[in-house]
């Protein structure tokens, strides 16, 4: 199949702005669900509340637009009662971290095979750059007018706490490396989180002086390195690409088939 | 493997937004910002079929159709 | 038949409202009478008095706490001291003759029973004080009969436990016995 | 001996009468006076291959269970006032996309942590007005077990009938009551099964277009039919939309399929209502008092009546209105400060006429209680 063979054509084009990095999410998605082979009719796509959220519309899945921060939770729902569905689950950085930050350390905890994908633009873009867990100290944003004193969240290492047995991190500007991730994450048997520094040019970009998308690509490029890189001994404060952890450990599914086996002897 | 060879740019102009990213990073570049910022290819020529203005373009706008990648159906 | 409202009290740990259940349930499941059971939940329940409300009849129950109680029974002092005046003029008061020191201004029929020393000298496991109590408010009151205890006992309660269980409601049915052959 | 005779609490027998109603999916977070129902629901779901979830909290319950019955399963959940309180986000939710689920409130006093070991019946108005925006929803009550065990199996039958979720409004009075059940045989009380679309593969399917008759026949997720679902207003396939016409169209869908149809969704019980010259209006705990009291008197030979109400919401105006008629004074008997008496004042013509009888300090109102308002409305003294 195509790659437009998963989308909803008339709602294209879409709603995000020019340059926003959520678009190359969509994109890099499309083409892993594409190499899988993945079948459409088991596809569930759940998403929260921001600009991140509008994906679930855009992708021809069973998909669901949900509430701000929670849709883990409606994925749990879905996915412990049909096992059998690829759930997927899109989160902004405020919507996962934020209002959602409980959801999101339990379904890791839980190890529930689900697919979380933190689309990391720093900021809130919907309702017009406000700062997010995620903007770092230092950042500007609309709540943020003499720059933040918050500190921001590694996703990484508190998706690592937390207990997800699949933890990557990628930019949109390394996009061959982004679609293998995000096929990893698919494929992997319990909870995956795939973080990925997506650019604001429009909120993000603009307040913090940080240029266009295409300068926010090349940051991207500049400042970030593979895992174990020396360069990065050099220079501690790059960040990281690639696969954190990746290992067998129960899945909550399975772990539950277990349960009603013996529920039933007991019965 | 051999080398792919370029059929065309499927570049779709009413989804493109002008980003500008695909012009930025194609490294041989093939494309540019027509008058009305629309990409379009100005060099399909030099066109090594890497695919990374598809893959980058984040309006879902680039489609490069080459030999040994699957042609859609379309 | 008159409509009995019992009051089960004693402290916390007791199994004063494993006892209420119990009177209860065989009422409803075996001899097919109505039954309601209350109780007090939270910080009553943990330490001070606990308490169970209990009403048999053979109609329909409504409203179903114990305001006026025709059977009152407290295995401590505390509870005692708390429920007492809720007893009806003319009631049953059952207590442990020896964790409750009595008060002459009751106006009921008093049955003081050793229940506690009776387990400990027969049985020797406290944790059967209340199905002993259970044993002596049954034939006390004659409201289900001891066979229906039993069963429900062997109903709800693992096997290992039966046979103390049992013991300990003949032991309850004696001493009323001996009290009221006294 | 019977085996379906049973001797248990109300929170027990919600869970048979779930269970009868053939549900398959539990979420839930533990909270006083609720508990016992996702106890219940842990031990005896996986034994019927159902599943049960214990939550991280109420919020992330009611999305889980929204999220199971999207997959074609029922689903509910079970709570009490803070927790309800956490729900009403989602429960805005799943009025919005339609997704059939029951959700048990065991009311205990509030506000806030309030009263967790006592009863109160104080969240009449938040299981009609908590949630944001115009909507309506229905809700239902009952007062004894087997009316807890029928009005859950209702609460699940609405649901699916209309495309919305129920909720169940028990106390903790009831809720930990036990009494005696006799569980209906399988088929005594009627199933409503989920309505699945007739359409086929490949063809375009409606999700949120209603049939003639309201209903809006439904496709589990992971079936052919790929749909969305969400909570902005949206049109006939789901897809968010601020079109004025459809805005119009579908709140006054949400709440016309629940107002037009109050007359199919009003349950409740009369006591001596007929020849009553004095009435009483109770429902929950506070209507075992009630009846308690009218039956008491009645052997007296006062003409007093009881109207239980099973139904809250929508409320039984007509019904409420036409018992209240020939009255000459009606009692509404509630735990709370008055909230059906409210209603019952707007239903009537001669609101004058209606008193309340309340008690909103922890403690069941008692037959006694009543008993004095009565004296006292009738100039007697207590």
């Amino acid at each position: 199949m195509a790659v437009k063979d998963y989308i909803r054509e008339r709602f294209f084009p879409h709603m995000w702005c020019a340059g926003c990095g959520h678009g190359i999410i969509l994109n890099a998605l499309l083409h892993s669900v594409d190499d899988l082979g993945l079948n459409k009719k088991d596809m569930v796509m759940v998403s929260g509340i921001g600009c991140s959220a509008r994906i679930s519309g855009y992708v021809d899945f069973h998909s669901m637009h949900t509430l701000h921060g929670r849709a883990l939770a409606f994925a749990t729902g879905i996915k412990m009662s049909k096992p059998d569905l690829n759930v997927i689950v899109p989160m902004g950085d405020g919507d996962a971290l934020a209002i959602g930050g409980n959801h999101f350390i339990h379904a890791a905890r839980r190890n529930i095979e689900m697919t979380a994908i933190v689309m990391n633009n720093r900021i809130y873009g919907m309702t017009g750059g406000q700062f997010s867990p995620l903007s770092g100290y230092g950042a500007m944003g609309t709540t943020a007018p003499y720059g933040n004193i918050d500190h921001d969240f590694d996703v990484v290492d508190l998706a690592v706490a937390a207990g997800a047995t699949f933890v990557a991190r990628t930019t949109t500007y390394h996009v061959h490396e982004l679609s293998d991730l995000i096929q990893q994450a698919i494929t992997h048997k319990g909870f995956s989180v795939l973080e990925v520094l997506s650019q604001c040019p429009t909120h993000f970009g603009r307040r913090n002086k940080a240029g266009d998308a295409v300068d926010m690509l090349k940051m991207y490029k500049k400042r970030t390195v593979r895992i174990g890189s020396d360069k990065k001994k050099a220079d501690p404060d790059l960040i990281e690409r690639g696969v954190f952890v990746k290992k067998d450990f129960p899945e909550y599914c399975r772990e539950y088939d277990q349960l009603i086996l013996k529920a039933r002897k007991k019965k | 493997m051999g080398k792919k060879k370029l059929y065309a740019h499927h570049i779709d102009s009413s989804w493109c937004k002008g980003c500008g990213i695909c012009v930025a990073f194609c490294p041989k570049q093939v494309l540019e910002l027509d008058k009305n910022q629309k990409a379009i290819a100005a060099r399909p020529e030099d066109c090594i079929c890497c695919r990374q203005c598809e893959l980058r373009c984040p309006d879902l706008a680039i489609e490069v159709i080459c030999s040994k990648t699957e042609v859609s159906n379309e | 038949m008159e409509k009995s409202r019992l009051l089960f009290s004693g402290s916390g740990g007791q199994g004063v409202i494993t006892a209420a259940i119990l009177m209860a349930e065989a009422a409803v499941r075996y001899e097919s009478l109505n039954a309601v059971q209350a109780q007090s939940y939270g910080a009553e329940a943990r330490g001070g008095a606990t308490r169970s409300d209990v009403i048999i009849w053979d109609q329909p129950i409504y409203f179903p706490r114990v305001t006026q109680a025709n059977v009152l029974i407290c295995l401590t002092q505390t509870a005692f001291n708390k429920y007492q005046e809720m007893i009806r003029p003319g009631g049953l008061l059952v207590t442990d003759s020896r964790l409750v020191k009595n008060s002459r201004k009751v106006d009921a029929r008093k049955i003081e029973l050793p229940f506690y020393d009776a387990v400990m000298d027969t049985i020797k496991k406290p944790v059967v004080l209340n199905i002993c109590m259970l044993g002596a408010v049954v034939a006390v009151t004659k409201l289900v009969r001891i066979a229906s205890i039993k069963s429900l006992i062997a109903e709800r309660f693992a096997q290992e436990f039966h046979e103390t269980n049992f013991q300990a409601v003949d032991l309850g049915v004696e001493l009323v016995r001996q009290f009221q052959s006294k | 001996m019977n085996k379906r005779i049973k001797f248990i609490q109300g929170n027990d027998v919600c869970v048979e009468a779930a269970l009868y109603a053939g549900i398959e999916f539990f979420a839930g977070y533990p909270i006083t006076p609720s508990t016992e129902i996702a106890e219940q629901m842990a031990s005896r779901l996986p034994m019927i291959g159902g599943k049960f979830l214990q939550m991280e909290d109420e919020i992330s319950s009611l999305c889980a269970i929204i999220g199971a019955s999207l997959t074609g399963h029922k689903s509910m959940t079970a709570t009490s006032g803070p927790g309800f309180s956490l729900m009403q986000e989602a429960l805005g939710y799943a009025v919005m996309a339609e997704i059939p689920c029951v959700i048990v409130n065991v009311m205990r006093g509030g506000p806030s942590t309030g009263l967790p070991t006592h009863a109160g019946q104080g969240d009449v108005n938040q299981t009609r007005y908590g949630i944001h925006g115009d909507h309506s929803i229905i809700v239902l009550t009952a007062s004894n077990h087997q009316d807890i065990f029928r009005m859950t199996v209702e609460a699940f039958n609405f649901a699916e009938t209309y495309r919305t979720p129920v909720i169940l409004l028990l106390d903790e009075m009831t809720g930990h009551l036990r009494e005696k059940i006799d569980i209906p045989e399988p088929g005594n009380i009627a199933l409503v099964k989920r309505l699945r679309t007739a359409v086929k593969s490949g063809i375009d399917y409606h999700p949120y277009l209603p049939r003639e008759d309201g209903r809006l026949p439904m496709s589990d997720f992971g079936d052919e039919h790929r749909y969305n679902v969400t909570g902005l207003y949206h049109d006939m396939w789901g897809f968010p939309s601020d079109n004025p016409k459809i805005v119009y169209g579908l709140i006054r869908h949400l709440v016309d399929k629940i107002e037009n149809n109050s007359h199919q969704i009003a349950r409740f019980r009369k006591y001596h209502v007929k020849d009553a010259d004095v009435l009483l209006i109770s429902y929950g705990a506070s209507a075992r008092s009630a009846l308690h009291l009218v039956e008491n008197r009645r052997r007296r030979g006062e003409k007093l009546g009881l109207l239980e109400l099973q139904t809250l919401w929508p409320f039984p105006v007509d019904i409420v209105r036409e018992v209240c008629k020939e009255i000459k004074f009606t009692v509404v008997v509630e735990m709370n400060m008055g909230q059906v008496l409210q209603q019952v004042r707007l239903a009537v013509d001669a609101p004058e006429k209606i008193f309340l009888a309340n008690r909103i300090d922890g403690e069941l109102i008692t037959p006694t209680d009543i008993r004095n308002i009565l004296r006292v409305i009738q100039g007697k003294g207590v």
